[in-house]
């Protein structure tokens, strides 16, 4: 069975380490806060300028002045700081989040990433991605493996504009988990269930399979 | 102290000067430490063919997306418009245009205009359609792109306490783009909750120091909230 | 007579206005604070990271974490506002400050200065004086007209390594108040008792006197 | 959350791992703001051919000055050294190598280097010395001049108050260049007058946030004053 949502965040979760940083992109992302491992303790940064993000407020805490970078309500937790844009993509860009955790359209061998635009249909911006791909040294992307109409979104080369080229080099999607390498993905793991022979039918781009692909465990 | 004295008593006189045609930075994140009343005060003004310089461009009937109503802005230059749909419309009927750039970068070019930086190198959008047009240079190996710096002919700025020095600090996240957007403007109009006395500030705590600011005015403020999120 | 220190600073001081943030350099510069005409105030930079510098501290007040920009121990006045380096050189290199005053070795009729340094002599380093020259549109450089052997310091072209290029458009000197136009020093206006002839005499690069030149009136 | 306490309980533990041969940056003007404590142990430590990156060279016997003694320093990049015989006379025998940055110019270079920007362009210097073997490039009709960013094998800081996640705040004018010093460190070493309780520090008022600082730890200082000047 392909992930869920859930497993995809707890998959991720697998790769915090205790006293990262980390940057949690809209979505699927922002699930993995709610699977840090026990007795392990993260700093989640958001971009508009927070670090140390805390849980959603109770109605009683609601501020429209504590927002995350996806707008919403946040707190923020004990030894959170608070800063200006600027300070905080000089974080971004100067590498100093551990880790990146953020949704794509479209990933490809080279390590390149489309996530922001698609042209004639959508143009809402790139936000804070271009910045986060380009300043982060240790990033998981995560999306789904293929279309609803099972195009592969792992390709030779992304068609989409791109976000950022050459700074991927982990990709988790609902059916592996992959590695980026040389000009190839490396199949490090599949979803329990996936055959290596469907994860090698809905990836388009160069792939390495090794001779053994554990399955996650939930 | 007249000549310290940044206070100004009507959003009139808070925007005086404002002309077709220039270009104004605003500080905020999506609806998060706007200036509400002083982008209210350009609407009422009907000021045309403005160049916005601001993370996103407000929402339908609130922010800066009001100013869309009227076709007052030539263009926008945003990291994300995305919460727009009169802007999405104008942008695809080709009356409106924009220039997508990366949030820090944005930050970063305000900063940069403020502090007589004209341009700097970013790895940000290197390879990316961002990247057109602009200059590639190896730094250590890696690839970078030079961005310019921008600056206002007008800034205008949200913050929560100020003395009339025009000395301000922010609260939380209403921080944002504020500060860099108050060094960026020719004329820095700072729009406040609270005008508080001289010397009650800690002189080491303020985020924006008065001599970014022009004018100073006290406002009340809705606060809309974008995405209302609570704990269960 | 030439001007005396005190005097220099009370003519720079007439250039003063209400509102007016104002970096003073070492030495007779930093007299001026001494001469803000009544009723008028102003807010001293100093690029160590304080706007609104106050007067010295009384023997109480001094502490070690409270100087200025040439090391003494000073006060911070009310409206000041204390911040690091980078913001203190974003606003002289912005071009935030409105008057800066500093001392030169030579100036030239190209609006060139150099200040900091003498080549096998003395070279204890620039300090902020290259980001004043660069950043400040409105800078009044004080320095006598000539050194001791009567040799003049206002040039055709500076002898010492350049302290910023064509960025200096008036200078008042012990003997005279000049402003730098087109390729030339303007005599504007010279110290009491002093002729015209011997303002010509000192001065080196090309002079343009005009047929009124006031004396200052002290 | 022993993986945001940074403190450290000794200074030993505090430089463990500098090299000789490494590139320091350090926080302090003149005698000010100094890590006079970290300074003592790189002394103790003898640790040769230093690159140190820092407004200032500190005076004969205090401060940075004393690395001078046993000759551990190769280069300084200082905007101003005039206040030590000690670096005269060794800087004059050749001995020692110093690079004049000016004093904005240098803050910039810390700052740019934490922030992942290689390079930028500033008018300062332009036609001076400083301009030699720099690129010069025209913007709106003025000349600027390219500068490249700087970083350090460490960096050491002198905070006033920190909590253990790292945030540090300064005090008055001792901030000076050590925030820029705290994000251009590969390994950060803030020594601090006071520990407090996490939750202490107003989130928003925060100088150094603790992503930037590495190792913290609580110190006793002289904070000897270079030029006592009091009103008659």
């Amino acid at each position: 069975m392909a992930l869920t949502r859930e497993q995809i965040a707890i998959r991720v979760a697998r790769e915090l380490q205790d006293g990262y940083y980390v940057n949690l992109g809209i979505g699927i992302p922002t699930l993995v806060a709610n699977y840090v491992p026990e007795g392990m303790e993260v700093m989640l940064q958001s971009e508009n300028g927070l670090l140390g993000m805390g849980p959603f407020p109770t109605e009683d805490q609601i501020d429209a002045d504590m927002i995350n970078a996806g707008k919403q309500t946040v707190t923020a937790a004990t030894g959170a700081s608070i800063f200006s844009s600027a300070e905080s993509f000089a974080m971004i860009r100067g590498g100093h989040v551990d880790l990146t955790v953020l949704g794509a359209f479209e990933v490809d061998v080279e390590g390149n990433i489309a996530s922001y635009m698609i042209p004639g249909k959508l143009i809402k911006g790139m936000g804070g991605a271009m910045d986060l791909v380009a300043g982060a040294d240790n990033i998981i992307v995560t999306m789904t493996h293929a279309s609803k109409h099972g195009e592969s979104k792992l390709l030779t080369k992304c068609s989409l504009p791109l976000t950022g080229a050459g700074c991927i080099k982990k990709v988790l999607t609902d059916l592996a988990y992959l590695e980026i390498e040389d000009g190839a993905f490396i199949l490090k793991e599949r979803a329990p269930g996936i055959s290596v022979e469907e994860i090698i039918a809905k990836t388009e781009g160069k792939l390495i399979v090794p001779d053994h692909v554990p399955e996650m465990v939930f | 102290m007249s000549g310290f004295d940044k206070v100004v008593h009507s959003y009139e006189e808070a925007m005086a000067g404002l002309e077709d045609g220039m270009t104004v930075i605003a500080g905020g994140f999506g609806l998060c430490g706007i200036p509400e009343n002083l982008i209210a005060q350009m609407k009422k003004m009907g000021t045309k063919d403005l160049t916005i310089v601001s993370n996103n461009c407000g929402v339908d009937g609130f922010g800066l997306g009001i100013l869309l109503e009227d076709r007052q802005v030539k263009k926008m230059v945003s990291s994300y418009v995305g919460e727009n749909a009169l802007f999405m419309e104008q942008l695809l009927a080709g009356e409106l245009e924009v220039e997508l750039t990366p949030q820090g970068t944005l930050a970063e070019k305000m900063r940069a205009g403020g502090a007589g930086i004209p341009a700097f190198f970013t790895a940000t959008g290197y390879g990316t359609p961002v990247a057109e047009g602009k200059e590639v240079r190896e730094f250590n190996g890696r690839n970078y792109i030079m961005e310019e710096s921008v600056t206002g002919d007008f800034a205008i700025v949200k913050g929560w306490k100020a003395d009339r020095y025009g000395n301000v600090i922010y609260r939380h996240t209403a921080q944002n783009f504020n500060p860099m957007a108050a060094t960026a403007g020719k004329i820095t109009v700072v729009e406040v909750e609270e005008i508080v006395e001289p010397g009650e500030l800690d002189p080491s705590q303020i985020h924006t120091p008065g001599i970014y600011v022009d004018r100073l005015i006290l406002g009340t403020f809705e606060k809309r909230i974008e995405q209302r999120t609570v704990r269960k």
